[in-house]
């Protein structure tokens, strides 16, 4: 490994309208090796990122590459200079197809002309190589986020480049995707690549990283090697504080009151054609019910029949000892809001917020809709739920008026979290809500859920990450093939690995 | 309300300075109001009173426009409501009749608030795109007036109390700037009191997520049409008594244009969201000064076209940071930037 | 577990996703041949191949200006300008060749750069200063067509110099029209070599599916680092000569022109393209779907036409009915379409 | 009348008449069309009526449609003179003759239509001329103009106006043009622009106002007397056109002359298409008889309106 770096930013400052998002950071990447960029939700990493590739322009600083001062102007440039990067949200164009958006201004050519055939090919070559089975010509909108995130990847990694950048590649994806992932990393490092991994699973980062950058609010905490780093000491340089205060969230087995009560939420035969089999389905008030399968399992489809964000065409649905009569509209997001069903989407960039209203307006939305639009939230009112769900749920920066697509992503699914808990619903539905959050927002969320279903809220919640789901859940419905093929009741000695169990011996069992 | 004050500026600047243009040009009196038979007069005032149709319809547009959505029908609906309400005045044998205007008015407003719910209705239920959809009733509404005045002119009697409604005054205001901003505060009202405004904008600004966190989109997206639908109708009406006929082929023809134009120049993105009543009122009165503003500095009426791009290409060009930046980047120091938050004051949890 | 079964394959063939973007399109075709059949069934003589050739001889400046208008709506913009500069390429065309004695091709060229810059122009000022593609357009509708008010206020002649009879010269197909064959004038074929240009570049080069991947998101792509800065202002670019183009069709075609031609032009090619199928958002569509868009356009002014006892105003609301129902259809067939999809 | 079982089209002598309209711009073009419609069926002819709402493509594609429809006789109200070389060649070369309606087409084109009816535009022009230079000659301290011009680049607008002062200049009339700004040829734009006139030049001094149409004569004459001055009096007026509210108008003493410009032409027209059809000789262009008329005249006049 040679010790020329082969980035170098040094004292970067970006400025956005109010907020000092990078504040003198120094960063140095070098040749063949994996880098971390660690911080909390809005510590700036992607920023930072964003600066190298030309995609923002850094107000103060300098920025080498290969020795040589460089300034992007846009991320082609960057591209084009070798460095290539799958930024944090999901930007792929997803009205192209799979193969296009792989080989998007690249794509094979005879003459000028663009060779579909040959790009289709290559396609399903680099994404047999990294383990995924698409049809390439469809569009990639007919795909989950989880997979567009490995056709991201895929793209990436296939640009062959000097630099790859990760900034939460891992983010919706499955253990097993995860292996496969770093698994190319380890490879493409052995080639002499050098990565920045941005991630907020410290399991993978210590799994997989060479050296960390820690960065807090913007300012540069320190440069480590990894294995001189332990998990706690990051997570205070991270959080600037310390770790100790983080408790872990107990189980608190609590057996809470659940079982002699009656169910809030009975689906019976509940499906829909082409999306989800029918399944039978009970939740309590008080209880958590965690939804666990591999990506495409129908998880999101099993949740969207329930807060009627789809209409169910087979089966009924009661909640809360009344039908909803879900066949025939009589359920939809305005009705299950109104019964107290809150359903936070797991795409929030465009199923959850609305990025031009401000953090408070999205506070209020679900709110307000319950009201009707005749009927005002009063000011005063307002701005003290507001400020209070900003403080509960520590949302940075705290500004209710800024709009929300400026804030980070983890801070963004805060403000989706509080849109619902402030309608203080019976049944609070979750898909993916810890999805590209900070370790310390994570312990949050968790805590939060285990504090809300103790005061006697139900949760039905979808995450993919298992352990989450058998810390966090009193029964765990196990997905497979668009049915669900079993429900877990989650006892002391719970694992993930019988969860993986559930869902191999079933597939076995066709 | 800083980002308003900021959002308004360049609008305004372009007014004043237009004003000050037509100033040099004919003399104070241009901006000085006179009193004429009782009534306000003078060529700002008038430049005002002539403004009120098309400020209803931006006023309208506006909240379409909120919605992520354009509504071309908005002139074709002018002139059916003119013609719908002349065409009754000059079918009754008193044309005077106090009962016969108010029905007249009355059954005009429907009838265009009916259109403007149904070209919500195509939007909303039929997932018909805005453009398309009010495209048709551009298209076909015009037929719908001519159809009702049998190709005529139809011309109310000068002394039918109908026609005051364009050209009466209450204290010496003219009507039409009472009712243009008695529309304005209950539009500014309805959606800046209720929740309205933050619906509208929730809805034009991301509709899956609007729709998932329980709003109502589709019966609010038909409101708003509707009552741009009812605005249009009510410009008609003010059109057709200012004049004393209604003109279905020319009554506010290209007004559509106007009309997103003066949205657009107030600040409103026709992309949706955020939308601004303020903005949009002095986009309309450039437009309207602006037409004065060639006759009094003597141009010819070549030049209508050629002015009026220029003007509307200075205002969307003065409205983007990135102009003003590329533009003033010589003269420009380095940036100033607000203080960073120190890393200490992250609460502790 | 092996990476093969990794993720779960989707329950359904994904054989329809591949055809669910041809549905609009397919909508409007079948619609097109129900409306043609009907106005053989109903009309003396429409069943005379020179009806369908007709329409390609007097849309042809249509076709061509609502091809540019594809790109740039593909891309996620929109271009108000067409119909003036269209306007203003023909006056242009007239002027230097009548006044100022240019030599006719290369005033064409002229004319034609004019409009490529005024494109490109306009792009750029589109992108770099991130004003609003339909005001930055809406002042291009306003000014030329002042300027061309300018140049003249009345119609101006320029059949005196012989290049612009080349336009109309008549190519026969079997025959005379009364012995069942058509005909077409060369500038038809300037349409149609439009047609497929454009057909060609945007299916089958990377700037074409670059316009779809910035109508698809423009910020996407930009973070896949594709140009998306060339991408913007090509496609106003292309518009604005597919724009003055057809006003040198225009020229072709009337050897005359006329300060007030082309009104509201930019409103039947943006309907004709959204009658094709391509989505106002961007990022969906096909340039044989505006072919069909203005086929259609043509066709409904032609039943009309040949129905001829109708009102001017009975003729405006027929022409509306009819636009309505087959956007009532063509949504309904779509509709339909996806449902079986799933 | 959708199938038109009109292939022997002569047999009876009743023609298939194919009529391409202007639009549906004015009422005078309205009671234009009007009559044309109402004569072809007295007459028993079947009338293929096409409006190209004032858009020279849309009226060549209507052409082009008659054609291919092998009409008998087709009517042209050409919306502008140039530009109808080719279209008339493959009319000419599917012989089928073609009137023209109301408006011409330039003199190169001449062999390509058999005769036109309608009004001379210009002709209207010097008729106000002649009553404006008459009536001002002996104005020492100068004539002072405003005049409400029609549509930007059209030919009636274009052809009043040189028509106009054309006449004044031969007259050696002492005049000023005080402003001339387009009204487009409707009651609004004629009012708002009328409005403005009064507020940047008053209307002391002004002696005439010259509209090319009455519905932006009637929209002025509002704005002066919304000013509190009295139209007629004050000021003269000039209009062209003289629909029945034009003639009220004058009636009512608010206006000074009125040039006519007759759109029931329908029954002439009627005749010259017989006598094309059926080979007779026709001028080149036949007119539309239409009058001019003064404050005398108006009363005696107003019941004969058709518009
Ligand atoms: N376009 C923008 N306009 C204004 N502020 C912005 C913008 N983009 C980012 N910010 C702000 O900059 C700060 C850093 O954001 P950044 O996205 O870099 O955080 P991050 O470390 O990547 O967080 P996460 O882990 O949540 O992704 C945040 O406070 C954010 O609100
Ligand atoms: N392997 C796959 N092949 C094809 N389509 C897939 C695959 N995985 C997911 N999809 C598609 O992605 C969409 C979303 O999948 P879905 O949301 O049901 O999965 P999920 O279990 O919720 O997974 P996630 O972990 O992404 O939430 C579905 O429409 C499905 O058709
Ligand atoms: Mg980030
Ligand atoms: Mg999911």
């Amino acid at each position: 490994m040679s010790d020329d770096p082969i980035v170098q930013m040094t004292g970067i400052r970006k400025d956005f309208t109010g907020v000092r998002a990078l504040d003198g950071v120094d960063f140095t990447l070098r040749p063949g090796e994996i880098h971390a960029v660690m911080g909390e939700n809005g510590a700036g990493k992607s920023t930072l990122i964003k600066v190298l590739t030309g995609v923002h322009n850094p107000d103060a600083g300098d920025i080498l590459l290969d020795g040589k001062p460089v300034r992007f102007h846009s991320p082609g440039a960057a591209q084009a200079a070798g460095i290539s990067t799958v930024y944090q949200e999901v930007n792929l164009t997803d009205n192209l197809s799979v193969a296009e958006n792989l080989f998007a201004g690249r794509e094979p050519r005879v003459g000028p002309f663009i060779n579909f055939r040959a790009m289709r090919r290559k396609a399903k070559a680099l994404l047999d190589d990294i383990g995924i089975d698409l049809n390439v010509a469809a569009p990639l909108s007919s795909y989950s986020i989880a997979m567009q995130q490995l056709v991201a990847i895929a793209r990436a990694v296939d640009i062959e480049s000097k630099v790859l950048i990760l900034d939460e590649p891992t983010s919706s994806l499955d253990r097993d995707e995860v292996a496969v992932l770093l698994g190319v990393m380890r490879r493409l490092a052995a080639k002499g690549t050098a990565m920045v991994f941005i991630s907020h699973f410290l399991e993978q980062v210590y799994d997989i990283s060479d050296r960390m950058t820690v960065l807090r609010n913007g300012k540069l905490v320190g440069e480590w090697a990894t294995a001189d780093l332990p998990e706690n000491d990051l997570i205070g340089h991270m959080l600037g504080r310390e770790a100790a205060t983080l408790e872990q969230i107990e189980r608190a087995a609590a057996a809470h009151h659940v079982a002699d009560e009656e169910p809030l939420v009975t689906a019976t035969g509940l499906g829909r054609k082409g999306s989800i089999a029918p399944y039978d389905l009970t939740v309590r008030r008080g209880e958590v019910v965690g939804l666990a399968g591999l990506l495409g399992s129908g998880r999101t489809e099993t949740i969207r029949l329930i807060a009627g964000a789809d209409r169910a065409d087979s089966g009924s649905l009661h909640f809360d000892g009344e039908s909803t009569a879900s066949r025939m509209g009589g359920h939809n997001p305005r009705t299950a809001a109104a019964r107290g069903i809150a359903f936070c989407p797991e795409n929030r960039k465009t199923e959850g917020l609305v990025g031009d209203l401000t953090v408070a307006e999205n506070m209020i939305l679900a709110m307000q809709a319950a009201r009707g639009w005749a009927r005002s939230i009063p000011v005063a009112r307002r701005d003290k739920l507001v400020a209070e769900f900003i403080e509960k749920l520590d949302i940075r920066p705290a500004n209710p008026d800024m709009p929300v697509k400026n804030l980070s992503g983890g801070n963004q699914q805060k403000v989706l979290l509080a849109r619902w808990m402030l309608i203080e619903p019976k049944l609070l539905i979750l898909d993916e809500p810890t999805r590209g959050i900070d370790v310390g927002a994570k312990a949050d969320i968790q805590k939060l859920v285990a504090e809300l279903s103790a005061d006697g809220m139900a949760v039905l919640f979808v995450s993919a990450e298992l352990d989450e789901v058998t810390r966090l859940s009193d029964r765990i419905a196990v997905l497979r093939d668009r049915e669900l093929i079993a429900v877990l009741e989650s006892e002391a000695d719970m694992t993930t690995e019988k969860i993986v169990d559930t869902i191999v011996a079933k597939g076995g069992d066709r | 309300m800083n980002a308003y004050a900021k959002r308004l500026m360049w609008p305004v600047l372009i007014l004043l300075a237009l004003i000050v243009v037509n100033i040099v040009a004919t003399g104070i009196d241009f901006i000085v109001p006179s009193v004429n038979d009782g009534r306000l007069g003078g060529a700002f005032v008038n430049i005002l009173r002539r403004s009120a149709p098309l400020l209803l319809i931006a006023l309208g547009m506006t909240l379409v426009i909120a919605t992520k959505g354009i509504d071309l029908s908005v002139g074709a609906v002018y002139a059916i409501g003119a013609a719908i309400a002349c065409q009754m005045i000059i079918d009754a044998p008193d044309q005077s009749a106090a009962g016969l205007i108010f029905t007249a008015v009355a059954v005009a407003l429907l009838v265009t608030a009916v259109i403007g719910a149904w070209n919500g209705t195509m939007v909303a239920y039929f997932g018909i795109q805005p453009i398309v959809a009010t495209l048709i009733l551009m298209i076909a509404g015009r037929g719908i007036a001519q159809l009702i005045t049998g190709g005529q002119i139809p011309k109310v009697e000068d002394s039918s109390p109908f026609t005051q409604l364009g050209r009466g005054e209450i204290l010496t205001i003219p009507l039409p700037i009472w009712i243009a901003a008695l529309v304005f505060t209950a539009i500014a009202l309805l959606t800046r009191k209720t929740a309205l405004g933050m619906l509208l904008e929730s809805v034009g600004g991301n509709p899956e997520a609007s729709r998932l966190a329980g709003i109502r989109s589709k019966g609010i997206t038909v409101l708003v049409y509707l009552v741009c639908g009812l605005c249009a109708g009510l410009a008609g009406l003010i059109g057709a008594a200012n004049l004393g006929s209604a003109d279905a082929n020319n009554g506010g023809l290209w007004i559509e244009l106007d009309a997103i134009l003066a949205v657009v120049i107030g600040g409103t993105a026709l992309l949706g969201g955020r939308f601004y009543l303020l903005g949009t009122t002095i986009g309309v009165v450039i437009i309207g000064t602006l037409e004065d503003t060639i006759i009094n500095v003597g141009l010819s009426s070549q030049w209508q076209f050629t002015a009026k791009a220029i003007v509307v290409f200075a205002v969307a060009l003065l409205q983007s940071p990135e102009f003003r930046g590329w533009i003033l980047k010589p003269f420009k120091p380095k940036p100033e930037v607000s203080a960073p938050a120190p890393a200490e004051e992250v609460p502790a949890k | 577990m092996t990476t093969e079964t990794l993720t779960e394959r989707p329950a359904r063939s994904t054989l329809f996703d591949g055809l669910t973007k041809y549905i609009p399109i397919g909508a409007t075709v079948v619609l097109l041949v129900v409306m043609y059949l009907g106005g053989i069934a109903n009309f003396r003589n429409f069943d005379s191949p020179q009806v369908l050739a007709g329409l390609f001889i007097d849309y042809a400046p249509l076709l061509v200006i609502a091809i540019g208008m594809t790109f740039v709506i593909l891309s996620g913009g929109i271009d108000l300008s067409v119909g003036s500069v269209m306007a203003f390429s023909t006056m242009a065309c007239a002027w230097l060749t009548v006044d100022a004695g240019v030599s006719a091709p290369l005033a064409m060229v002229l004319v034609l750069a004019f409009g490529t810059v005024w494109g490109l122009l306009i792009g750029a000022v589109i992108h770099y200063f991130n004003v609003q593609p339909f005001i930055a357009t809406l002042v291009g509708l306003f000014l030329f067509r002042g300027l061309t008010l300018q140049i003249s206020d009345t119609d101006v002649s320029m059949r005196e110099v012989d290049f612009w009879q080349w336009g109309m010269t008549h190519v026969e197909f079997g025959g005379k029209v009364r012995d069942g064959g058509f005909w077409l004038p060369y500038l038809s074929f300037i349409a149609f070599a439009v047609v497929i240009i454009a057909f060609v570049v945007l299916h089958y080069t990377r700037f074409g599916r670059g316009v779809y991947a910035v109508g698809g998101s423009e910020q996407s792509a930009l973070l896949m680092g594709l140009p998306v800065a060339r991408t913007k202002i090509g496609v106003y670019a292309i518009s604005g000569f597919c724009a003055a183009l057809a006003g040198v069709l225009a020229a072709f075609a009337t050897k005359s022109a006329n300060p007030l031609a082309n009104i509201g032009a930019e409103l039947d090619a943006i309907a004709a393209v959204v009658i094709g199928g391509t989505l106002l958002t961007g990022g969906a569509g096909f340039v044989l779907g505006t072919v069909a868009g203005v086929m259609v356009w043509g066709l409904l002014n032609t039943l009309i036409a040949f129905h001829g006892g109708l009102s001017s105003w009975w003729a405006r609301i027929v022409m509306g009915v009819l636009l309505l129902a087959f956007i009532l259809l063509q949504r309904f067939l779509a509709r339909s379409g996806e449902k079986r999809r799933t | 009348s959708d199938d038109g079982g009109s292939e022997g089209g002569g047999d009876d002598g009743s023609l298939v008449i194919g009529f391409a309209q202007v639009g549906a711009e004015s009422a005078w073009r309205t009671a234009n069309s009007k009559s044309i419609q109402d004569a072809a069926e007295a007459a028993g002819h079947e009338l293929k009526f096409n409006d190209a709402q004032q858009d020279q493509e849309k009226q060549i594609e209507a052409v082009r449609g008659f054609i291919n429809q092998q009409v008998d006789v087709i009517v042209l109200a050409p919306v502008v003179e140039t530009g109808w070389t080719d279209v008339l060649q493959e009319a000419e070369d599917a012989g089928i003759p073609v009137v023209l309606a109301d408006r011409g087409v330039e003199a190169a084109d001449e062999d390509l239509y058999v005769t036109r009816l309608g009004s001379d535009f210009a002709e209207e022009g010097r008729k106000a001329g002649a009553w404006a230079a008459e009536t001002f000659a002996d104005d020492a301290d100068g004539t002072k103009i405003l005049e409400l011009q029609g549509t930007t680049g059209s030919a009636p607008a274009n052809d009043r106006k040189a028509g106009f002062f054309e006449v004044l200049d031969a007259e050696g009339l002492n005049y000023e043009i005080v402003d001339s700004q387009s009204g487009n040829f409707t009651a609004e734009e004629g009012k708002a622009v009328m409005e403005t006139f009064i507020t940047t030049h008053g209307l002391d001094g002004i002696d005439l106002l010259y509209a090319h149409n009455d519905e932006m004569g009637l929209g002025a004459i509002q704005a002066i007397e919304e000013a509190g001055k009295v139209p007629g009096t004050d000021i003269q007026i000039i209009i062209v056109d003289g629909s029945t509210a034009g003639f009220q108008a004058g009636v009512d003493g608010k206006l000074n002359y009125i040039v006519e410009c007759n759109p029931a032409f329908g029954p002439q027209l009627m005749e010259v298409l017989e006598s094309v059809v059926a080979g007779d000789e026709v001028e080149k262009f036949t007119p539309v008889e239409e009058g001019v008329f003064d404050a005398t005249q108006f009363e005696a006049e107003l019941p004969n309106r058709q518009f």
